[in-house]
């Protein structure tokens, strides 16, 4: 399962980088790799339902309404940049 | 093993996130983050080495090789319910904004922390 | 024929999806939901005491399929939550006009069903389940009219991070039980715990109690509880002091004793927790401004003094914990609906437009002699709360000092200290009745006219007052609740197979 | 500050979990209820999914707490937007007809997916909520690329209640045939055809409409403008 821990290293990677990313849409994409890479390591861990929906609820449609609620509010975690 | 650690950093970072930040949607982002971590931590727990799906796409595959399906069940209802919370906390924090102007939480407190 | 308890979950389900559908009825539902599963609880209870129910989902052996566990416990919950909900919504029918209506009505239904439904299962996750039911109509009911109400929306925002945490780590611990021994259903964990070795369940308890104290508000989880509970309407403070944060209470006792077999450290610990909620509760309470604020910090102290008692693990403690939940939510669901109508006659004469859910203690002055009724049910609810015979909280506070007083030694010394909490906690509430009495205010023009207000107050007033002139009548399903509770055995014994 | 104090938490909180975690052994057959699940599955549910049928019938009572959670939360976030205004008609911008023929190209046809995801829950892979999910991915397309596309928000309310009215209504005539609530007691038929497994198809079928509905009921109103 060597694919595994490649897969791994850059979920956690993509993770960390939700905590620097400044831009708040930037984060949101991090975020949606995140989950875009727990759905591939569900079907490597053999739940093909759950990578689904994981694929599904969480990398579409999660992401979809964060963004929704980033546009309606302020782009940057650092509110003085507008 | 690694699948448990890849797990724990998603819901220490999450954690680490809705604890440490100020900006009220990177909050949010820390929970879904601590959600999908530990939506990890329990499809590893089911699983089982060599085994595959507990799906009988043809009668031959036997039975005693399948991963296990309850944390899958569960795992199926977790991210529903992480779908819900987090579209109620967007909505929540976009009001939130529209009262405020600001995502700061240290900024929104008339009520004391 | 007996009915099946599932209809007490299955029934306020079907009706609260009904709501959506039905307009500007949508509020007698709530009413007629709860009527149905006061009616229902009450039928059931005498089967319950001979024997509790198991009632299989599905139709598979227990250990495979989720299975409710209608015991003296579950029952007797089930029974003060859709007694509380029903003259709750009574209240609610001429309280809430106020825009979103009908989705309010539907979040609360769903309230009451999400704490049925957690008091009658028997299976980890499913109690999870309906715990985020319910967490997810708080956190909505606490911003009721967002658009219009600031500090219901910063308290909502609150409440649902600190209460998602609390729901991962619930989640976390289930999973490492299941990890451990391959199953969820409560009655067969119970049964594997009893043979495990203690340092492998030291985290998952450790989770438990951390993620279900959020919503019970033990003491360092509860930040969220005096904005939640102050700033939402009325009703629905009266239904968080009154049930929310007892289920939670719930939630952990369930666990402590029936999983885990309520070891001595723990208990201790809890034990000491709940001495500290309730001195922080109360002595935050005696320094608030705000009527509101000072009786949420007061439901903290109140959940401080329950979860003491049942910290003491005995089989009085636990009864006379029991007993606190009932005459807390009695009283405090009095008291917040009382305030409610006084702070709504005060804000429809001095600013109709604005919405406004909190108060000074100063504006409540002299309103004594123009709401008679409404002053006096607040009285007897303050006076429940403070102890004073022949009210219910007397008889609670009673048991609770007689069972430490058995346990003696330290834990006598302990509840000498809860009981200068007690002083702290009359302290308050009586400058309060003093005022409402005897001080002169501004509130001309201001009267009490509304039945569908009025009558709540009567009913709970009343069985305040009776059942602390014959706490007898509880005793018996109280008895065998804390029965339930300590004969982890027993439980375990009901499972087939 | 605070961050040192939230990770010396965090660091804590980490050696508990591997603490915790060192005494469950990874990839190793340790579960009972699992095993008699994937003996006992097809048998028992006639579903060749196993996870369908642990969802939708061992533990199907979860199923339907889980529906009225995404209920509670579509209602809730309805209440908090709630702004008791009409929406303003915004000044529409059309995408460009490359963009929005594609979108209405693929519409249907995502439908479709999602449709069949959901109809064949009990044989493949997915099944309600991941079909629903991929329906109402087809409507946040549309919503993205033909802009002032809008969905009729009575009828999504009124899918929804039907849905959870529905799943309700099987739980009790199962209580009422089988004496148990949400028993299966229509036929199971043969295994691995579309029409087997009782109930579960029935139930997969109106969980999936219910979740599309509900998930574009929150994008509307999430995407919705007042004021």
């Amino acid at each position: 399962m060597a694919i595994a821990y490649i897969l791994i290293i850059l979920m956690i990677l993509c993770a960390v980088s939700v905590v620097f990313f400044k831009d708040l849409l930037n984060a949101v994409i991090a975020l949606a790799a995140v989950s875009l890479i727990a759905s591939v390591l569900f079907f490597l861990l053999q739940a093909p339902d759950v990578a689904m929906a994981e694929a599904a609820i969480g990398a579409a449609l999660t992401t979809a309404i964060f963004i929704v609620a980033v546009k309606k509010t302020k782009r940057y975690e650092n509110e003085k940049i507008s | 093993m690694i699948f448990y650690i890849g797990s724990f950093a998603l819901v220490l970072t999450g954690l680490y996130i809705a604890a440490a930040k100020k900006n009220l949607i990177k909050i949010i982002m820390g929970l879904s983050l601590v959600d999908t971590g530990v939506n990890l931590f329990l499809i590893s727990i089911g699983y089982i080495k060599g085994g595959t799906a507990p799906i009988f796409s043809n009668a031959a595959i036997p039975g005693k090789t399948m991963v296990d399906p309850v944390p899958q069940a569960m795992v199926l209802t977790a991210i529903v319910i992480g779908l819900a919370v987090t579209a109620l906390a967007l909505s929540l924090v976009i009001k939130a904004y529209y009262h405020y102007g600001t995502l700061n939480v240290r900024k929104i407190k008339e009520l004391k922390w | 024929m007996v009915v099946s308890p599932v209809l007490l979950i299955a029934v306020p389900l079907l009706l609260a999806f009904i709501a959506p559908l039905c307009g500007k009825a949508a509020k007698y539902i709530p009413p007629a939901g709860a009527l149905f599963n006061l009616i229902l609880s009450v039928i059931l209870i005498p089967t319950v005491l001979k024997s509790p129910m198991i009632v299989s989902i599905g139709g598979f052996p227990p250990p495979f399929c989720i299975n409710l566990f209608v015991g003296p416990l579950g029952i007797f919950f089930a029974a003060l939550i859709s007694l509380a909900g029903f003259l709750i919504s009574i209240y609610a029918l001429s309280y809430i006009r106020e825009r979103a209506v009908g989705k309010y009505h539907t979040l609360y239904l769903l309230l009451l069903t999400g704490a049925t439904g957690v008091v009658l299962t028997g299976d980890i996750f499913n109690l999870f389940v309906f715990y985020e039911i319910l967490c997810i109509s708080s956190y909505a009911l606490t911003a009721h009219n967002a658009h219009w109400h600031r500090h219901g929306t910063e308290a909502a925002v609150k409440y649902l991070i600190q209460g998602s945490v609390g729901s991962a780590f619930i989640l976390l611990a289930i999973g490492m039980l299941y990890g451990f021994f391959g199953t969820l259903n409560m009655a067969d964990l119970a049964k594997h715990i009893a043979r495990a070795h203690s340092s492998v369940l030291f985290i998952p308890l450790t989770f438990f109690i951390a993620g279900f104290g959020v919503e019970a508000a033990i003491f360092p989880l509860n930040a969220w509880l005096p904005d939640a509970h102050s700033v939402s309407p009325a009703p629905i403070s009266a239904i968080f002091s009154g049930i929310a944060i007892e289920i939670g209470v719930y939630a952990i006792m369930r666990v402590v004793f029936t999983l885990f077999g309520a070891p001595l450290s723990v208990m201790s610990v809890l034990l000491i927790v709940g001495l500290l909620t309730l001195l922080v509760g109360e002595i935050c309470a005696f320094r608030q401004n705000n009527i509101k604020r000072m009786s949420a910090y007061s439901s903290i102290g109140q959940i401080g003094l329950i979860v003491f008692a049942f910290g003491l693990a005995t089989k009085s403690g636990i009864t006379a914990g029991l007993f606190q939940i009932t005459s807390h939510a009695l009283s405090k669901i009095l008291l917040f609906l009382t305030i409610g109508y006084m702070i709504y006659s005060i804000r429809m004469k001095n600013y109709p437009d604005k919405y406004v859910t909190e108060i000074e203690i100063n504006s409540l002055n002299g309103l004594g002699k123009k709401m008679p009724l409404t002053s006096l049910g607040f009285a007897i609810a303050a006076f429940s709360l403070i102890g004073f015979p022949p009210f219910i909280g007397f008889s609670s506070k009673l048991l609770i000092v007689k069972a430490a007083l058995l346990k003696g030694g330290i834990y006598a010394v302990l509840m000498g200290i809860a009981l200068i909490a007690t002083v702290i906690e009359g302290a308050y509430f009586l400058k309060v009745v003093q005022g409402i009495y005897f001080r002169k205010g501004e509130v001309e023009g201001i009267k009490e006219n509304n039945v569908f207000i009025l009558v709540p107050f009567f009913i709970l007033a009343a069985l305040i007052i009776f059942a602390g002139i014959y706490p007898g009548i509880l005793t018996k399903i109280l008895n065998s609740s804390s029965g339930e509770l300590l004969n982890r055995i027993g439980y375990i014994g009901r499972l087939p197979g | 500050m605070r961050k040192l104090v939230s990770i010396i938490l965090l660091g804590a909180l980490a050696f508990g979990l591997v603490q915790a975690v060192k005494k469950i052994p990874f990839g190793v057959q340790k579960t009972k209820v699992g095993k008699y699940y994937v003996e006992r599955g097809i048998e028992d549910t006639g579903s060749s999914n196993i996870v369908t049928s642990v969802v939708l019938n061992y533990r199907g009572f979860d199923t339907l707490g889980e529906v009225t959670i995404l209920f509670a939360g579509a209602i809730a976030l309805g209440a908090v937007l709630f702004t008791g205004k009409k929406r303003i008609e915004r000044e529409v911008y059309p995408a460009s007809p490359i963009l929005s023929t594609a979108c209405k190209f693929l519409f249907p046809l995502i439908l479709l997916f999602g449709a069949y995801i959901f109809i064949h829950g009990h044989l493949t892979p997915g099944g309600g909520f991941q079909g629903g999910a991929i329906a109402a991915s087809a409507l946040l397309l549309i919503f993205l690329g033909c802009p002032g596309r809008k969905t009729d928000g009575r009828k999504t309310r009124l899918m929804e209640s039907l849905g959870g009215i529905i799943f309700v209504l099987a739980g009790l005539l199962g209580l009422a045939y089988g004496g148990f609530f949400l028993f299966n007691f229509l036929p199971k038929g043969t295994v691995n055809n579309l029409f087997s497994a009782g109930i579960i198809p029935v139930l997969y079928i109106v969980i999936g409409f219910k979740v599309a509905s509900e998930i574009a009921g929150i994008l509307d109103n999430l995407f919705g403008e007042t004021e």
